[in-house]
């Protein structure tokens, strides 16, 4: 099936992100890999629920056969997924569920993926102490699913307390800011959990001299080269496959192909690699990728999900393309 | 008898930060009077103007309307209260049609209709925008919708300023039948002329201070001036002199001459030249293609045919900066086309040093500051409120607008009716600096609608009618009554009853359609 | 005469390039029809109201930078009052929503009113307050939205005496803009009030010294930006089904739509037309785009080209009409 | 009769007055009032070392706001600049990992000055607003990083190190990106008060009729400005990439809308004509000091987004109250 038989619609509403830049280059390596994809129909940009409603009509309306759609909000795009489905369309959804029932879901699971860190970061202070809690964009479904998560963990650890709560906005610059600030207060902590903007704190931290105290970051490339590099960084990554836009598709086309997966939800849980034991720091080696733009997830395939190489993934090239 | 004033104010005053505008003025207005507001520039009689229709709040100050106290606070109050003012400058909103405009100052359309044919505007459309009509137009504009409301006092700021000649006698003709209805009339002119044909008495201010009032009877012009200009009456009288003694240049080779020159519909085959150390007048009614013409020789519009040539090389100007380089400026009549109003009187008057691409470097502070000083001398600008030209008083914004051509040395500048709105001393000021200028050999191209000053300042006057030029006098034959037969497309010679407030007959028994 | 022809001139040329867009449409999928007419009016309809906000606070000679974060507001208002409740409560929710919007709207203009300060600085300013008060409102996406609300702006009404392929083409989402749009502008239009709006973006020395009530008008254009905004902030929940704290990017799309639709800023001309037809040119191109499956990359690149070579030839235009 | 005439004025109308002729006096007053706040609410923070990052950050954001002066004097605005630094950032740091460092930092500014030149020509030439055409550029602009940006996945970044030490580096106390600052402002100033170009910007945004009469063109100007503007982006980004250390598709997209509140903080009107370079580089302290006070309220942050918003309208409306005479 070289020439390939369906065409994808794909629906993404952050851009110039590059998680998200890489789950959509993981999409078009997938369906390039797979072989059974003619063309895929992209709509990203940065917009709304309203907007990717309107994205999602649009793919109908080109009667794609799949619409693989990294959700702006769970319940805000029921309407579209739904005459989607009713138009024979598959759709899948990846990164976050959606409430519409007739898609299939594959998701990281936000929830776990804050507490799996959470708990690791609390764990190394010992059970007691002040966090620095660092948060994505106030206003953002995976920012309040990762609040649960890192509430679950706060609860577990009675010592613990946050000593300042803000929201970097998922923004490089605003992080670094607020940690300069915040050191400067001169404040102790004894630990910092962020909410994947994570280099530029061990940057921040470096710079003004302040004591390392742990970190947990995501495994974007920049931070998991600061683990094995940065002297006396003690810290985690926890994993966040931007990939699993390709293991949309592969769901997808699995569908497509008449085969169905017993449930409509597949989550994919978390890694965590911390180099304060051997088996993370052989882990975090592996994982390292210097070449990769330091703000691209390390992850770049999911085992038994992904079939591209690494090549495919970085040349970002679709079918026909 | 002894009426009661319709509007009595007394002791208004208004500051302006540290400088005050009005100290203690007062008027007083009877029933059925055209009661006259006079003052130099920046007297502050606009400035009471605003303050007895609401436009801005006084300081101090009580006005009484029938008698009776009012507080007015807005334009709005003053309508209701019987006050309508027609302001110095247009009030019509320009991206609204003419039509809209009435509506939304509730004025009633056929009587507004009516006043604007009264007036002497025979084809308005309602539909228009304000924006593309013309000045004149929409002063007479403000005036007939001031009237159509039965106005008990109307206010009316150098309404005649900008107006052409057969528009300001219409402008007369119902003012005087205005007051002769026994409604009042306040009436600020810097004309005494048609101070003297229309008024019955005259309010003077002085530095924000009323400093009399008197009955106008014939020869009453030396006491008002007096009563206006307070000490600064000697240097006028000087001025006044020192114009009538004009030197008659010998014929030098022309500096500029124009051949068939073409501007759309607006102008055709206009030619004349203008020679060195020569002041060239330019007389015309409204709207006979003297703007064109100042245009297309100022560079700002492009001739569609015909030839400029400058020192007998032929040129083409596709912007101003072609023309200043030919050495040739151009000052508008309207003052706000020329002036950065927010700043400094010295960058005004340098403004041109800076235009050219070499000229954006570091600038050259000392040298500057003493060619705009000599400048700023040699106009004598009143620069108490230099930071900001805003704040300079009408007159003396004029002076700036000719200042920086002064300090720019230009050769040749084209005056566009320089003296409007501008005070009987400044004007002299003006007249001998155009005299000045040509006795070093410039040339001056000056248009005006008051046609006394043509024999005051120039050599020779250009009469343009229809958009084509119907004659050239010598100055010694260009007395008013020849300029204004001639303006009017009539030939030479003939006898037509033509005036102030004569009725001339439609003007279309010229030439052209 | 020739100021008004050449603002009809305009919007006619938009209309144009729409009918052209809808062929070139047709032409890309030929199965476009009826169904995907109802998706783009959907798609038009919180744009449309953020234009008709930015529209009226330009042409009265201000800019509105808080448009967004007043349809966010509004909108998570809206949502979080509707959640759990019944049906019925919704009826008190809309009028409740709207008037909202308005007061705020309102409290925009008595702000820029009262302080003096900018009104691009006072919206700023609001856009960061109303953000702020949307968080409040609700942390997350989320909150409901009553049946009978989301079923107002999806499918057809069929009108008696139309053939129902006529019907077809009048998705109910149109209807609603246009009742709502009408129901506001027509009669302002024609007002005295209109008129001031106009007059105080054209010249507001000139309306003070006409008599108009330059500070009320300002306050009510605001007042009418955030009635506008609000109805777009009904619109995101009617077609979510839920309310969101963030801002869409409803701010600049308005400021582009208002320009492309002849607006001046600067205010005092223009209509409320030409906006929204340049809204729906905007979401037209972006169907397109998505038609043709065109590097996602590269869209943005078009939509800007777009935007720049419309408002250019736009310049060109009067300026060859001026010479 | 005569009263106001000669009655002494009383000290509060003198104080005001002597604020009014000195407009930056109120500004520094605002921003101390600021910091004593911060202060008060954590005492300690005022250290030598929260100073030297509080003007590390401002830096960017005054030289952006500098470009916002500089259009707004013309009647214009700039809102390309956060889009150009942002390439101009992941260029170098991109284009560095392969390129010699003079080829690289070329690379980097030359989307700066083409952009620079589509908006003058768009605005100067075409007469579109400044608005709507730095918005489109803006989208252009943005669209390209991404096209961009794939294309260099594989190829890493790497922040230069001079970069890097001007970003983020302090020599005795002073962030060393003053080094770059301090003579861009004076320069900045100095176009502004003493030279020919900067009269002309004031002029144009003033009354171009007027300027057209005297003899200035137009286009010139603008073109001039607007790649000025634009190239001073260019320069933040790479000032901006050395202190972030982070390249990102969206790096300085964050400081548009600061940099337009710094500039009208500052003083200067968006009508054009008004204002000057001084005025800004507080404004633009005064919104670091404020963005720092509020990261360290313990509040929720919807509260604090209000509050930021409330604050700048108020430190907008005192300082106007205080300048304006009326
Ligand atoms: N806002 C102001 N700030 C400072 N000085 C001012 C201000 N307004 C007016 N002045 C000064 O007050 C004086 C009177 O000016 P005013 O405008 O009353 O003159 P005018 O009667 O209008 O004269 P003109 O006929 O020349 O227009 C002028 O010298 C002017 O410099
Ligand atoms: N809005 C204003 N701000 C500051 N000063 C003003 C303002 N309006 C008027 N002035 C000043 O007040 C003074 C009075 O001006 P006004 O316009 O009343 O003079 P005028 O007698 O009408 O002169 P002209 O004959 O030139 O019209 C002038 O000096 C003028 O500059
Ligand atoms: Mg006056
Ligand atoms: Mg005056």
């Amino acid at each position: 099936s070289a020439a390939g038989k369906y065409t994808i619609g794909i629906s993404n509403t952050v851009q110039g992100n590059g998680w998200r830049e890489e789950m959509v280059c993981a999409m078009k390596a997938q369906a390039l890999a797979s072989g059974e994809v003619t063309k895929l129909n992209i709509a990203h940009r940065n917009t709304d629920a309203a907007g990717q409603l309107e994205d999602i009509r649009n793919l109908i309306s080109a009667k794609v056969d799949a619409i693989v759609v990294n959700p702006a909000d769970p319940a805000g795009i029921k309407a579209g997924l739904e005459e989607a489905t009713k138009a024979g369309i598959v759709v899948v959804a990846v990164d976050q569920a959606v409430t519409e029932p007739s898609a299939y879901i594959i998701s990281n699971n936000q929830e776990q993926y804050a507490y799996l860190g959470a708990k690791w970061l609390f764990g190394q202070m010992g059970g007691k102490g002040e966090v620095f809690y660092m948060r994505g964009a106030a206003g953002a479904s995976a920012d309040s699913d990762r609040d649960k998560g890192f509430k679950k963990a706060l609860a577990e650890f009675p010592d613990v307390k946050v000593a300042q709560e803000v929201f970097t906005g998922w923004q490089q610059d605003q992080a670094k800011q607020q940690m300069l600030s915040f050191l400067a207060t001169g404040t102790p902590i004894n630990g910092i959990w962020t909410s994947g903007i994570d280099n530029v704190i061990v940057d921040a931290l470096v710079e003004s001299q302040a004591p390392l105290v742990p970190v947990v970051g995501a495994d974007n490339a920049g931070f998991v080269g600061q683990l094995s590099s940065v002297k006396g960084l003690v810290g985690a990554a926890v994993t966040n496959p931007g990939s699993i836009g390709g293991a949309g598709v592969t769901l997808a086309l699995q569908i497509l192909d008449g085969k169905k997966p017993a449930q409509q939800t597949v989550l994919v849980d978390p890694q965590l690699w911390d180099n304060a034991t051997d088996e993370g720091k052989a882990k975090l080696k592996a994982a390292a990728d210097p070449s990769l733009s330091p703000e691209w997830p390390v992850s770049i395939s999911i085992p038994d999900w992904t079939t591209y190489t690494k090549e495919q993934i970085v040349a970002c090239k679709g079918p026909g393309e | 008898m002894t009426t009661s004033p319709l509007l009595d104010a007394t002791g208004v005053a208004k500051n302006y930060g540290a400088v005050a505008a009005l100290r203690n003025a007062s008027l007083s207005v009877l029933p059925g009077e055209v009661h006259a507001l006079m003052g130099a520039n920046g007297a502050g009689k606009s400035t009471l103007v605003k303050i007895l229709t609401g436009a801005i709040s006084a300081n101090a100050g009580r006005i009484l309307i029938r008698g009776e106290a009012r507080d007015i606070r807005s334009p709005a109050a003053a309508r209701r209260a019987g006050l309508l003012p027609v302001y110095q400058e247009p009030s019509l909103i320009p991206d609204l049609d003419v039509l809209s405009n009435l509506r939304l100052t509730g004025t009633p359309v056929e009587p507004f209709r009516a006043w604007v044919r009264e007036l002497g505007i025979a084809d308005l459309d309602l539909r228009d925008s304000a924006r593309d009509i013309p000045l004149a137009v929409l002063r007479v504009l403000d005036l007939a919708r001031a009237l159509a409301v039965e106005p008990d006092v109307l206010l009316l700021d150098e309404m005649t300023a900008a107006l052409p000649a057969n528009l300001a006698e219409k402008v007369l003709e119902v003012v005087r039948r205005q007051g002769d209805a026994g409604r009042a009339v306040i009436f600020i002119s810097h004309r005494f002329v048609e101070i003297a044909a229309l008024c019955d008495r005259a309010t003077v201010l002085r530095d924000g201070e009323t400093v009399g009032v008197v009955d106008i009877v014939p020869g009453v012009e030396e006491e008002i001036v007096e009563l206006m200009l307070g000490t600064r009456i000697e240097k006028a009288k000087v001025a006044a002199r020192s114009v009538s003694e004009k030197a008659a240049s010998a014929p030098a080779r022309p500096r500029i001459t124009v051949k068939n020159l073409r501007v759309g519909i607006k102008l055709s085959d206009v030619s004349f030249d203008l020679a060195d150390g020569e002041v060239a007048g330019v007389v015309a009614l409204e709207g006979q293609g003297q703007d064109e013409l100042f245009a297309a020789l100022a560079g700002s519009i492009r001739p569609s045919g015909g030839t400029i040539e400058v020192d007998g090389q032929a040129v083409k100007f596709s912007h101003p900066i072609d023309a200043i380089r030919s050495g040739i400026a151009y000052v508008p009549g309207d003052r706000s086309e020329a002036l950065a109003m927010q700043r400094s009187v010295r960058e005004n008057i340098a403004l041109p040093f800076s235009a050219a691409l070499r000229n954006w470097g570091p600038i050259h502070m000392r040298k500057e500051r003493a060619t705009v000083q000599s400048a700023i001398q040699r106009l004598q600008i009143d620069t108490r409120a230099q930071g900001e030209v805003q704040r300079l008083s009408g007159g003396n914004q004029q002076k700036v607008t000719i200042a920086r051509w002064i300090a720019a040395d230009a050769r040749t500048i084209l005056c566009f009716d320089p003296t409007r709105g501008i005070d009987v001393g400044t004007k002299q000021e003006i007249y001998k600096l155009l005299r000045e200028l040509a006795g070093h050999g410039k040339s001056v191209l000056f248009y005006t609608s008051e046609l006394e000053e043509v024999q005051r300042v120039c050599d020779r006057v250009i009469v343009i009618f229809g958009g084509r030029l119907v004659d050239i006098f010598r100055v010694e034959e260009a007395d008013e009554s020849a300029l204004m037969r001639a303006a009017y497309g009539l030939p030479r010679g003939a006898k037509a009853d033509i005036g102030i407030l004569a009725d001339p007959q439609s003007p279309s028994s010229g030439t052209t359609p | 005469m020739n100021h008004f022809l050449r603002r009809q001139g305009w919007v006619s040329g938009l209309f144009a390039l729409l009918i052209v867009l809808f062929i070139v449409t047709k032409l890309i999928q030929p199965g476009y029809g009826s169904g995907d007419f109802g998706s783009l009016a959907r798609a038009v309809l919180p744009y449309a109201f953020a234009v008709a906000a930015q529209t009226v606070v330009v042409i009265a000679g201000g800019i509105d930078l808080s448009v967004a974060a007043m349809m966010a507001l509004t909108s998570v208002t809206a949502a979080s009052m509707m959640a759990g409740a019944s049906e019925e409560y919704a009826l008190f929710v809309v009028p409740f929503v709207l008037a909202m919007g308005f007061v705020l709207g309102a409290l925009n203009g008595l702000l820029i009113v009262v302080t003096r300060v900018p009104d691009i600085v006072v919206t700023l300013a609001m856009l960061f307050v109303l953000q702020g008060a949307a968080l409040l409102v609700l942390g997350a996406p989320g909150g409901a939205a009553a049946e009978w609300l989301k079923a107002m702006i999806s499918g057809t009404v069929p009108i008696p005496g139309l053939p129902d392929a006529i019907d077809a083409w009048l998705p109910k989402a149109l209807l609603v803009l246009i009742v709502c749009l009408c129901v506001i502008w027509v009669p302002l239009r024609r007002s005295r009030l209109g008129l001031s709006i106009y007059a105080i973006g054209s010249s507001e020395l000139a309306a003070f010294r006409s008599g108009v009530p330059v500070a009320r008008t300002r306050i009510i254009a605001y007042a009418l930006s955030g009635l506008f905004a609000a109805m777009g902030g009904l619109a995101l929940t009617m077609s979510t089904g839920i309310g969101a704290p963030i801002p869409g990017p409803y701010l600049l799309a308005s400021v582009a739509a208002v320009v492309l639709g002849g607006v001046a800023l600067g205010g005092g001309k223009g209509g409320l037309l030409g906006p929204i037809v340049a809204v729906f040119v905007l979401r037209l191109v972006r169907t397109d785009l998505t038609l043709l499956a065109i590097d996602p990359n590269v869209t943005a690149i078009i939509e800007g080209l777009i935007m720049v070579a419309v408002v250019m030839f736009g310049a060109f235009i009067t300026m060859r009409g001026r010479q | 009769m005569s009263t106001s005439a000669i009655t002494p004025v009383p000290l509060g109308r003198r104080l005001k007055r002597f604020m009014a002729d000195r407009p930056l006096v109120p500004l520094i007053i605002l921003l101390v009032i600021l910091v004593v706040i911060l202060q008060i609410l954590r005492p300690g923070i005022v250290n030598e070392r929260w100073i030297a990052n509080t003007i590390k950050f401002a830096i960017p954001l005054a030289i952006l706001a500098g470009c916002q002066t500089m259009t707004m004097l013309t009647g214009g605005i700039d809102l390309s600049v956060g889009t150009v630094a942002t390439m101009s950032a992941f260029i170098m740091a991109t284009q560095i990992v392969s390129q010699d460092p003079a080829v690289a930092f070329l690379l980097a500014m030359m989307p700066a000055v083409l952009i620079g030149l589509v908006n003058g020509i768009g605005v100067g030439v075409f007469r579109v607003h400044p608005l709507i055409m730095t918005l489109g550029t803006s989208l252009i602009g943005t669209g390209c990083l991404q096209v961009y940006q794939r294309t260099v996945i594989a190829s890493g970044a790497k922040i230069p190190d001079f970069l890097a030490w001007l970003g983020t580096g302090v020599t005795y106390g002073f962030p060393n990106a003053l080094l770059l600052f301090v003579p861009l402002a004076a320069l900045i100033v100095f176009t502004l008060a003493r030279t020919g170009f900067g009269r002309l910007l004031y002029a144009v945004g003033d009354n171009e009729r007027a300027t057209r009469l005297s003899g200035v063109q137009y286009w010139q100007v603008i073109t001039a400005l607007y790649v000025t503007s634009s190239m001073l982006a260019g320069i933040t980004g790479l000032l901006y990439i050395g202190l972030i250390k982070a390249p990102s598709l969206s790096l300085a997209e964050p400081l548009v809308l600061p940099s337009v509140a710094a500039a009208v903080i500052g003083g200067t009107s968006i009508f054009g004509g008004r204002g000057g370079y001084t005025g800004t580089i507080i404004g633009a302290l005064i919104l670091t000091v404020l963005t720092t006070l509020l990261t360290i309220l313990q509040m929720p942050e919807g509260a604090r987004r209000i509050l930021f918003g409330l604050i700048v309208l108020f430190v907008t409306a005192a300082y106007l109250r205080i300048v304006e005479e009326r």
